[in-house]
């Protein structure tokens, strides 16, 4: 279930990728596509009625079923990745509206045929 | 054993000690480039442990006849393109640095997410690096472009992890022998897509018209040539080696790649600026070996892709150096600029008429290999585009070419008198490494065999008949 | 080939010379009775050339005098290869081939000399006569083709000896009678006559290449006009009509061939030149092909 | 001297040439003279050679009769147009280059016709294409060499293919051993013939490849055209020689429909031949650039020699191979002697000339000689070659081949007296009066090719002769040829004889014209002007749209060029459509055409 709302909202992300002209929109739905993409690798890692792998007195039996504890810490690295894109794009952002005036692609292009 | 992780840490080292030593920047990324050039020939081929974890567990670097040319050929060019174009370096030493460190870290990992990590911190240093023209708009096309890309291949790796359990290449390779490959076409193109982005195969490559018609002598060259080879070698990795692709995704890559092949050689036709010829020129070269990589062809694809990446290497330098210096790179308005400036035209001229594939040049040979392969293969159709390809591409490169040696009106003699009087200087050192590398095409365009003993040697998978390095380290398990 | 066949080569020179250039002065009869004149005397055509061989005259340049000897010497050479009936000066060198590409050189020699006069006219008239040239050569090339195809020789007296003995119904003009009509047309074009005789055309440009010449060029040019008729005419005595078995049977033919061309010519008016090719690319090389395939498919008429 | 030092040397002298050029330009453009000529009198006396094999590098080499026969040709030309370089060498604008490029390719050419395996003969062939290519745009024309390096390449990619199709299926490369599989693969045999013989179409200059002759060579430097179109264009006839000879053509394609006797396939050809003689033919006409008049006539005689070479046979072959001697002389003379009159003149446009004759009489001379030749005149050698083919066509009865030949024979006559009448007769233009005559260095080649040009028409034994042993040893019976005798089928052709009657007719005709009273000279403007008067010897010359009403016939006519043009123009357009549909600066259609690419792939991959 939680993997089809996280397709949904990468979905989401990519509509606004699609229809947005506006730069920071464009980032902020760069961001929802990452988060329905991490939300999405951490499902993968889900295993119904597991517990969390980590050995404490409570539960250290090891025949109990564990959720898969990669994909947490793949989501780690991802969302520091993205965090770094985003702080990229937004430094651009800024950049381009200092050159161009502008945060619309749709003032700042028309310069396709150059 | 020396440990290949070095070829990564050091430049990573120096890239943090280069924030501190502001003014030893250039020293610190030279130094760097020369470390890795001799590393590489100190490090021997292996698996390698990374974190304690023994693979499939933990991350591992694999060091085969495969990565260790990739990373012999890309340390080098990128040592040589930071010298050739050393007054530029200083701004960007510390991206450099990091991107240095990303581009081994792609090439000599085992571990498929880790790839993913290397390729986001190799295209974060590729959007820095591209702002330096100013031109941001394409900088922001170029990181929305880069950051979708690798999100999907994120996606379609998370899928592979939840079906086989693992993340190493070997693992996974091994597991998929015994799966119908049938069913993860979907996992497979979402990676295939996210790599296309970086290697600019058609139609997922739309940043690479504005990055890399605007760069600059040192990162045009470094875009074209380090860049673009590192992703292709990575390509090549993945689809060629690990990943066992069902016959309908095999058609439908190869179908890309011919679209990119021919598409790009059209595109390069209907152009004149010097940069933009040799962009499309490479999306071209990059279609051509990605379908090669596909068809299951690796040692003639190394070839073609060496060819391809040190021919851009000495192009994109001259035609960055000309725009810069003559503010333009339109052919037209640069009639006979070679006239001034001979050692650099041969350079020039040399590079691509190996990139054509003429005899008497590298690239003949690499063509002949290809051709060779897919004919092997049964695959005429593929060949038939590939020399469709090389027409277009001879005729675009000869006529920019005869452009830019031989001044002259239609219908009057080629004089020094129409001579564009726009001035390029070249350096010292893009004179002598320009000249050096095209040298080395000629040379191991008359012979051969100097490249397959030399070179080569030390590769000797690459010669036998079905090369797939899973079988030779199986990736440290 | 000795001596004698030199000595030979200038009797029949002589001879060719002394019959046709009767021959045309009857013809020039002829005509005038066609056009209800009363006519020059039939050796008014000796009289001209001598007089005009005996005046005075001018010249441009080496190249305007070389010119008129090489065609001259070229149309002689030509003519010698010509066999009279069972006559010939040389023996193997009737190739029609051979015949028709040594008669271009006097052609070429007289465009040279005429063109290095440097007048225009003399320049126009050229370019016609070449124009001409390319009109009415091919269709009757291609006929010639066929027959050698057919007949395995391709020698003017080879054509000869293979009708003769079967009659008059044995002679190629009646066993290929489309062919006998493209060869007609055709000499038409050679010997320069109306329909298709623009290129000298009088009084439109001052007779083309004949403009500049007087005097020992003009009686030069007369001569050749006079060994060109008789190459021509006879290639189509060779080859259409049975040649001759002796020399009289072949001048018999021959002169009432000649006569009968020149009577067709006195009844036409003039044709401009691109007419004259489209008529030729039209009319005789339809018919040259349709000859040409009938022989080389069916063989009808072979034998 | 064995043949691998003969190739070294070659390519050794084209370096040492261009160091020596480094220092001084003249002597380098002499040393091209010398170099060539050694290199000449080496091949011509290293025939014992003939079967001798040996490797330089990977390539392999074997000397047969047809490629000694053929190097000597290429070599000839080569050494005599090597005698205008010094002239030119202040007008080029790469002299050292110029000289270097100029002795490669030859290098090249003679290792193209010695390699005995497929890829040496490949890589001579591009190494030819490519070190000609940077001649040619030295000339007048940039785009000549687009054009130039396009079409060869186009005919080298195809014949690439057949090389590397006919490797995969028997695993060699030698050129004898390479293609006798496909003696019992008609099917195959046929793709494997019609891709293999593009390359010698294109460089031949074959409908539809020709238009890159007459750009090329109308527009290269003057001291490379000859080269162009006497020597290179033979390159396509060895490839020609190459499809039918030792691909066995005739052989496989034993059971396919024949026309008169000819294999469909092979009859395809030589239809493309005799459209060549005639497109040839018809554009030579009407075109007002000497140097663009002798390449389509180049054309059109390519297309005598691709017809010769494809029939194969005792008469029509040998024909063909003396034709190609006959031409590469006669032509590269012709070229000769225009680059003399543009050495004075700077042009080579007829209607800006006029007169020449009276300053340049040895040029005209040898114009007069090499343009008899190549309209096939007696007593010049290309008389005997095409009579040898047009008796080969008679012999086979196909009328629509000889059709051409007799078109293009006669149409040659239109065009070669074009530039004689306009160019070199005619009035003299005032600002012509002070020209010098050519120079003593200019004049030794181009009078050794004429006097050649004569020589063979009347001896045509020492070159049949040769031609003969050529024809025995790829196994097909030789010419037969009986003192100065050649008998064939249908006739046969004595030369001397016919020379010596042509002596004759001259001789007597002189002795009248010297009997005659003498004549007066008078000035070239002392004429009949139907009683103008005209000062200006410029416009009192015919020499504009000489065969006007002629030329009217045929003005619409379609046009390869034109085609082409269109294409160029269509396919750029493809590029700028390729440009805006995937090249954006926006991301969001490349994001569009990521999800759409996806979708359907999901929707496709979904069911498999």
């Amino acid at each position: 279930m939680i993997q089809y709302v996280s397709i949904v909202l990468m979905l989401i992300g990519i509509y606004g990728l699609l229809i947005d002209r506006n730069i920071i929109k464009i980032i902020v739905a760069l961001n929802i596509f990452e988060v329905g993409l991490n939300i999405f690798i951490v499902s993968v890692g889900f295993v119904s009625g597991g517990v969390a792998p980590i050995l404490t007195s409570v539960n250290s039996n090891s025949a109990l079923i564990y959720v898969d504890p990669l994909p947490q810490a793949l989501v780690l690295t991802s969302i520091v990745i993205g965090l770094g894109t985003t702080a990229l794009a937004l430094a651009i952002a800024r950049k381009m509206y200092n050159a161009y005036n502008s945060l619309d692609l749709d003032e700042i292009g028309g310069m396709d045929n150059d | 054993m020396t440990n290949p992780v070095l070829l990564i840490v050091v430049p990573l080292l120096l890239a943090f000690l280069s924030v501190a030593l502001k003014n030893n920047k250039k020293q610190l990324l030279f130094i760097a480039a020369v470390f890795n050039v001799v590393g590489v020939f100190i490090i021997e081929n292996g698996s390698y442990v990374i974190g304690g974890f023994r693979a499939p567990y933990g991350i591992n670097l694999n060091l085969d006849a495969y990565s260790h040319l990739a990373v012999l050929v890309i340390n080098i060019l990128f040592l040589l393109i930071i010298t050739m174009s050393n007054e530029k370096t200083k701004e960007f030493s510390t991206v450099l640095l990091v991107a240095l460190a990303g581009l081994n870290g792609m090439l000599l990992t085992g571990d498929l997410f880790n790839l993913f990590v290397f390729l986001e911190i190799v295209s974060i240093t590729g959007y820095i690096l591209s702002t330096e023209s100013k031109k941001y708009k394409y900088s922001f096309n170029y990181l929305i472009l880069g950051t979708i890309g690798s999100g999907l291949y994120l996606f379609g790796l998370i899928i592979l992890y939840a079906i086989f359990g693992s993340l190493n290449m070997a693992d996974i390779s091994f597991k998929m022998l015994s799966y119908d490959t049938g069913k993860l076409v979907v996992p497979i193109f979402l990676m295939f897509i996210g790599l296309a982005v970086e290697a600019k195969l058609i139609p997922f490559n739309g940043w690479v018209r504005g990055v890399y018609g605007n760069a600059n002598s040192l990162i045009g060259s470094l875009f074209a040539s380090v860049y673009a080879g590192t992703i292709l070698f990575v390509f090549g990795r993945v689809f060629g080696q690990v990943l066992v692709l069902s016959e309908y995704l095999v058609a439908v890559f190869v179908a890309i790649g011919v679209i990119t092949l021919i598409a790009g050689e059209v595109a390069a036709f209907s152009k004149n600026k010097i940069r933009e010829i040799l962009l499309f020129s490479s999306i071209a070269q990059s279609g051509l070996v990605a379908l090669l990589f596909v068809t299951g062809l690796i040692f003639p694809t190394v070839l073609q892709l060496l060819n391809n990446i040190i021919t851009k290497a000495v192009m994109f330098t001259i035609a960055g150096k000309i725009s810069d210096d003559a503010d333009t790179d339109e052919a037209d308005k640069l009639k006979g600029i070679f006239a001034n400036n001979k050692i650099i035209g041969v350079s020039f001229t040399v590079s691509a008429l190996s990139l054509i594939g003429l005899p008497l040049f590298y690239g003949f040979y690499s063509k002949i290999n290809l051709l060779l392969g897919l004919f092997s293969k049964i695959n005429y159709f593929v060949a038939a585009f590939i020399l469709l390809a090389t027409i277009i591409e001879g005729a675009y490169f000869i006529r920019l070419l005869v452009k830019l040696w031989t001044p002259g009106e239609e219908g009057k003699e080629s004089n020094i008198k129409f001579v564009t009087d726009r001035k390029v200087e070249f350096d010292f050192n893009k004179k002598v490494i320009a000249f050096m590398l095209s040298l080395i095409i000629l040379l191991a365009g008359i012979s051969p065999s100097l490249v397959k003993t030399n070179l080569f040697a030390m590769n000797k998978l690459l010669n036998e008949e079905n090369p797939s390095y899973m079988f030779e380290l199986k990736g440290g398990m | 080939m000795n001596i004698m066949n030199f000595i030979y080569a200038f009797l029949l020179l002589v001879f060719v010379f002394l019959f046709q250039t009767s021959i045309t002065g009857i013809n020039r009869k002829v005509m005038a009775r066609l056009q209800r004149r009363r006519g020059p005397k039939w050796y008014q055509q000796f009289i001209d050339i001598f007089k005009a061989m005996s005046k005075s005259s001018t010249t441009h340049g080496w190249i305007f005098d070389f010119g008129v000897i090489m065609a001259l010497g070229g149309i002689m050479a030509t003519t010698i290869l010509i066999p009279i009936g069972p006559f010939k000066a040389f023996a193997d060198v009737d190739n029609i081939f051979i015949v028709s590409y040594l008669l271009a050189v006097g052609m070429l020699g007289m465009a040279m000399s005429a063109s290095g006069s440097g007048n225009p006219w003399a320049s126009i008239g050229v370019s016609r006569a070449l124009t001409n040239m390319l009109a009415y050569d091919v269709p009757f090339m291609v006929l010639i083709v066929s027959f050698i195809y057919a007949f395995k020789t391709s020698s003017l007296s080879g054509f000869a000896a293979l009708q003769q003995g079967a009659g008059i119904l044995g002679w190629n003009f009646f066993r290929f009678p489309l062919g006998g009509i493209v060869a007609l047309i055709c000499l038409q074009g050679m010997l320069g006559k109306k329909p298709f005789d623009s290129f000298i055309a009088p009084a439109e440009i001052a007779s083309g290449p004949m403009v500049e010449y007087g005097g020992r060029h003009l009686g030069m040019l007369f001569l050749l006009h006079e060994f060109s008729t008789f190459i021509e005419v006879s290639i189509i005595v060779h080859i259409f009509f049975g040649g001759g078995a002796t020399p009289l049977e072949f001048m018999v033919k021959y002169a009432l061939l000649y006569t009968f061309m020149n009577i067709i010519s006195g009844v036409f008016p003039r044709f401009k030149i691109d007419q004259a090719v489209k008529f030729y690319y039209k009319v005789p090389l339809a018919l040259a092909f349709i000859q040409g395939l009938i022989i080389i498919f069916t063989g009808l008429g072979v034998s | 001297m064995d043949f691998n030092a003969l190739i070294l040397f070659m390519v050794f002298s084209a370096v040492l040439s261009y160091l020596v050029s480094k220092s001084n330009i003249k002597l380098g453009a002499y040393s091209t003279i010398l170099f060539s000529l050694i290199s000449l009198i080496i091949l011509f006396l290293g025939r014992n050679n003939i079967g001798n094999e040996f490797s330089l590098l990977y390539m392999n080499f074997r000397v047969t009769a047809i490629g000694w026969y053929f190097s000597l040709i290429m070599i000839l030309i080569y050494s005599m147009t090597a005698f205008f370089n010094p002239y030119w060498m202040e007008k080029i604008l790469y002299p050292s280059s110029y000289n270097f490029l100029y002795l490669f390719s030859l290098a090249a050419t003679v290792g193209l016709f010695f390699a005995a395996d497929l890829i040496t003969l490949f890589i001579f062939w591009e190494v030819v294409v490519w070190s000609s290519t940077f001649i040619v745009p030295l000339g007048k024309s940039r785009k000549a060499a687009v054009v130039y390096f396009t079409i060869s390449s186009i005919g080298s990619m195809a014949t690439l293919f057949a090389i590397m199709f006919v490797y995969s299926k028997s695993g060699t490369f030698d050129i004898n051993e390479a293609f006798k599989f496909l003696a019992s693969e008609p099917l195959t045999a046929t793709f494997v013939f019609f891709t293999f013989i593009t390359a010698g179409l294109t460089k031949i200059g074959i409908f539809p490849f020709h238009i890159w002759l007459p750009l090329a060579h109308g527009n290269a430097p003057h001291t490379f055209s000859p080269v162009l179109s006497g020597g290179l264009v033979k390159m396509g006839a060895f490839i020609a020689y190459l499809s039918v000879g030792i691909l066995p053509a005739y052989k496989a394609f034993s059971t396919s429909m024949t026309i008169m006797g000819i294999p469909f396939q092979i009859y395809l050809l030589m239809v493309l031949g005799a459209i060549s003689i005639v497109v040839g033919t018809l554009m030579a006409i009407k075109q007002d650039d000497v140097k663009k008049l002798i390449a389509y006539s180049s054309v059109a005689n390519g297309g005598y020699i691709l017809i010769g070479i494809l029939m194969m046979d005792q008469v029509t072959f040998a024909g063909s191979l003396m034709h190609i001697f006959n031409h590469a002389i006669a032509s590269a003379a012709a070229f000769l002697t225009i680059a003399a009159i543009a050495h004075r003149t700077k042009t080579t446009k007829i209607s800006e000339l006029g007169g020449m004759i009276h300053k340049m009489p040895v040029s005209y001379v040898v114009y007069l000689i090499s343009i008899i030749s190549l309209a096939g005149i007696p007593p010049m050698g290309g008389f005997v070659s095409k009579w040898l083919i047009v008796q080969g066509l008679a012999s086979k009865g196909l009328i629509f081949i000889a059709f051409a030949a007799f078109f293009g024979s006669i149409g040659s006559f239109l065009y070669v007296f074009r530039p004689l009448a306009g160019l070199f007769l005619g009035q003299l233009a005032p600002k012509y009066e002070n020209i010098k005559p050519s120079t003593l260095v200019m004049k030794i080649p181009m009078v050794i090719l004429a006097s050649m040009s004569v020589f063979f028409g009347i001896f045509p034994k020492y070159l049949l002769e040769t031609i003969g042993e050529i024809q025995t040893s790829i196994g097909i019976d030789p010419i037969m040829i009986n003192g100065d005798t050649i008998t064939t089928i249908n006739g046969v052709l004595n030369t001397n004889k016919v020379a010596a009657i042509f002596g004759f007719g001259f001789v007597i005709s002189l002795m009248i014209f010297l009997v005659l009273p003498k004549s007066r000279k008078v000035g070239l403007m002392d004429t009949y002007t139907s009683a103008e008067f005209i000062y200006t010897p410029e416009l009192y010359h015919y020499a504009n749209s000489f065969y006007a009403p002629f030329e009217r016939l045929y003005k619409n006519h379609p046009s390869v060029e034109k085609f082409l043009g269109k294409f160029a123009v269509k396919t750029e357009e493809l590029g700028i459509l390729v440009n805006s549909l995937f090249f954006s600066h926006k991301p969001s259609v490349t994001v569009l055409w990521v999800m759409a690419i996806a979708t359907l792939i999901f929707l496709g991959g979904v069911d498999i």
